[in-house]
């Protein structure tokens, strides 16, 4: 079965699937992106998205290069200035979902965009670091994340903190007085976390179709809790499929 | 390039529009504060250029996005510090000029001092709005908090809610693209604006290339207009944007933005570029 | 005016075009902080006439300019607190009805909290902002400080720098009047706004009352647009600003600015003002 | 000679002259507004206008109404939100006048724009408050006020401080922070007063035609100081009474 989609396509669809019509969603650029404009072309056609380049319900009709390509802009009901966007919109808790991307995550689904390996002033390998993130982690209602599941990006620790999830579990958020309410699900290539509701420890609770459990563990750079009651993912319909591969085209072009 | 003695209305005495490199000479200074920004849309790339061209050093460059531009300077060794919240080549990778810079000090070593979107925007809003500092929710949970500067917390002097404040940003120089100017010397940009306002309140001087010049600007969704006493100096610089796009004249030259991730992760390839595309070659856009 | 169940697109499940007095009764109760914004243009006369005929109580009204339209409010017995930072009648004098409600307590005793411009305006930024407040350069040398309230000092965290702070305000309910609307719920407004994105942004609840629904908006130069999910309630009120005025539709009436200054002299007059053109009207604009 | 034109008429005069071409103007509505506009048609036609309801580089061709006139907005350059107008324009320190008027002024350049008589409670006469004044006394590089003087209006004690001048002299302003350099001069329509340079007391320094200086010192609710070197204003040329009587006219219109 795996054979009619790829692991890329299955995540997309898995994460914009769970974008509920007429929320406003704050957009991360890359995957979050795709998914986001997929979901409005599926269930959620209102989806209101903002990007943090200023571009307010934006409905663009191809993936947009980077956040502030002039496609988001065209396709906006208006275009704000950063300080509206990130204090009215963001900071005062209006966004209902937050959707993020990352390159490490932990258990707790803090995120790191920073830098890979040694220290902040000698990294191995320099990220571009906070942009957004940050503050879409701190204040939106909730956050999903995307990422693909390997023991590269699910890390033991991440190597910075660069948007916390839930820090080292309950209460962190409250003592960092984070405004929003933290991660909701991480969905990756192979299935779909979940924050524990007592520790909020994420925990694998969907299984794309064809993936083994096993491989989620394998993939996992710590102890992986999986939920007694892992589902499997609804496999993409020939609409889904169709719909993410004519987005994804419209960035060749 | 339109003559710099352009016919100005009687109500200026003196002309603002300038040669590019006659604005760059008279207005940027080796050690200054410096802002260009513009994100992702209407980045002053030849200003950036004509900077590289003129040699200029020791700046602290601040732009939440660096992009290309800033990597293109900080490879050439004009700058000494770099104030930035998202350091990429967007939608292509890393900034290599920017990590030899900071990771082996080439050409010169850098410094950094890292912020978020919210908390560098906040910085600028406090820098136009003449105080110190302004507050936010921002940095919380994040480890850049102990690896930055100018960030602190505040409490309310109304309950017991604990804030963050950063320090207010004032760049001596804010060079800016935008679409158009008028005779006058007021100039208008749509589209994507960013933080462009508040780096032109922020600032002692400012610097505006624009597209063309219109007898009379015509309204737009989503635009600001910059009065011309904001402004000390205006160049008219067509594509001054490229590669970077400019809303209603060009759009991204994206195949430039990938080649420069092989053109600069390689010091003599970078250098090439330097000799032949600004060394070699004057003032202009595209 | 046109019908309240005017079709909508397919995207808006529920219509937020409400007719004034539904609208008015859905979202505003007693005891509510309210504001009622418009800088001398689009001041929302309609709503706050639809207020009076309501009979509602006890509001903290929160406005800049108070003008004729709190004048009424406050003479028809609605008000219970108003907080403000200029109260006259434009180009014409006093609000004889808030002296005398203030003065007087008629027809009730009324609190007041005032403030400078700059000041009431950064409380609804840092309400817009959802901080518990904001820091400006206000009130210093100014008797006032010591007769209001939500306003202190706050040093910086960064230097000695003392500055003012300002405590959020944020409105159960605001109302606006605009120029006009589209299908989709969104509103569009021009001209002087005044603070009119940074109430809606802080309130819970906003009410927009327009002059018209449009297809399609047209770009005008100085204009914001306020997305419809900012938005609870759009009433369709032609003339819904009246006798202040909408740009581009029709100018203040001043003779009504003046006739005001007679008419709210005297308490006798007032009531016979209030009934018949408030108690014996249904709603609408002029 | 006092009979060619009206005190207020030269008074609007004597205020419009005082503005340099080019400066930065944020204005009052009333008579300061009808002297920068006024001064617009003679030495200062690139005087840049700002008013506190958000009109930026206003041309108007009458007189406005209020302080947010239609005629404002649809002759300015670009209207702007007033978060902009008063932490961005004038909180900065980028307004060269700010341009006043008053109720009630004392010996320091105090005004008051708050209420008359008894108590803040308990007034015999309210007036407005403060609108844009205190932070355009506070910020402007200088402040011009224009007043009538009376003993009712030029007083020992101002019943409220709205907006500081000098305060009780030297020191008062550095005291309370203010940024800008305060009254630099008040026209009445008996004359015109400086501070003094060391005391920083208004000190009547010119005359209108036809006034005497008992007149002045008569007006004056405190031992008014005049200057050893006291002027007298150029009279109005006719030139300057026909555009003052012009734009006067249009707010009859």
């Amino acid at each position: 079965m795996n054979t009619t989609w790829t692991a890329d396509e299955m995540m997309t669809i898995a994460a914009a699937r769970t974008l509920q019509d007429g929320n406003t969603c704050f957009v991360g650029i890359g995957i979050p992106s795709t998914a986001a404009i997929l979901a409005k072309s599926m269930q959620a056609p209102s989806l209101f998205l903002i990007y943090e380049s200023g571009t307010v319900n934006t409905n663009p009709q191809k993936l947009p290069l980077s956040i502030g390509d002039g496609e988001l802009a065209n396709h906006a009901l208006t275009v704000v200035g950063m300080p509206e966007i990130f204090n009215y919109w963001l900071q005062s808790g209006r966004i209902d979902v937050g959707f993020l991307g990352a390159a490490q995550i932990d258990r707790f689904a803090n995120i790191n965009t920073t830098f890979i390996g040694q220290t902040y002033d000698s990294p191995k390998v320099r990220l571009p670091g906070a942009g957004g993130a940050t503050e879409i982690a701190a204040s939106c209602k909730e956050v999903a994340i995307i990422i693909r599941q390997t023991t590269r990006t699910f890390v033991k620790q991440v190597d910075f903190v660069t948007s916390m999830g839930f820090g080292d579990g309950p209460g962190s958020r409250e003592k960092n007085r984070l405004r929003g309410g933290g991660p909701s699900r991480v969905i990756t290539d192979l299935g779909i976390l979940e924050p524990d509701p007592k520790t909020l420890e994420l925990t694998m609770t969907y299984l794309h179709p064809g993936v083994d459990i096993s491989q989620a563990i394998e993939n996992t750079g710590w102890e992986l809790k999986v939920s007694p009651n892992l589902k499997t993912t609804k496999a993409p319909e020939q609409s889904e499929l169709d719909k993410v591969r004519a987005l994804v085209s419209t960035s060749d072009k | 390039m339109i003559d710099a003695t352009i016919e100005l209305d009687g109500a200026l005495k003196v002309s603002k529009f300038l040669e590019l490199p006659q604005a760059i000479e008279s207005y940027v200074k080796n050690g200054d504060v410096i802002a260009m920004e513009g994100f992702t849309h209407l980045i002053p790339f030849a200003a950036g250029h004509e900077i590289i061209r003129q040699k200029i050093t020791d700046l602290t460059a601040v732009r939440l996005t660096p992009d290309l531009i800033y990597d293109q300077m900080i490879g050439a060794g004009c700058v000494k510090k770099l104030i930035f919240s998202w350091g990429g080549n967007p939608g292509v990778g890393s900034l290599h000029r920017f990590r030899d810079a900071y990771q082996n000090s080439w050409p010169n070593k850098i410094e950094i001092e890292e912020h978020t979107h919210a908390g560098l925007t906040n910085r600028y809003v406090a820098g136009a709005s003449g105080i110190g500092f302004a507050v936010l929710k921002g940095y919380s949970g994040s480890d850049l908090v102990s690896h930055t500067q100018n960030v602190a917390e505040i409490k309310s002097p109304f309950s017991d809610e604990v804030i963050t404040a950063v320090a207010a940003i004032n760049p001596d120089v804010t060079i800016l693209h935008a679409q158009q100017a008028d005779k006058a010397g007021n100039v208008m940009m749509w589209g994507i604006t960013g933080v462009a306002k508040e780096a032109v309140f922020a600032a002692s001087k400012v610097i505006v290339t624009v597209e063309e010049v219109v007898e009379k600007f015509e309204p737009k969704f989503s635009s600001i207009i910059i009065p011309s006493n904001l402004i000390d100096a205006i160049s008219v610089v067509p594509n001054g944007a490229w590669p970077s796009y400019a809303s209603d004249f060009y759009e991204r030259d994206n195949n430039q933005y990938i080649a420069w991730d092989d053109i600069s992760k390689d010091r003599d390839r970078f250098t090439e570029w330097l000799n032949s595309e600004i060394y070699n070659k004057s003032s202009a856009g595209k």
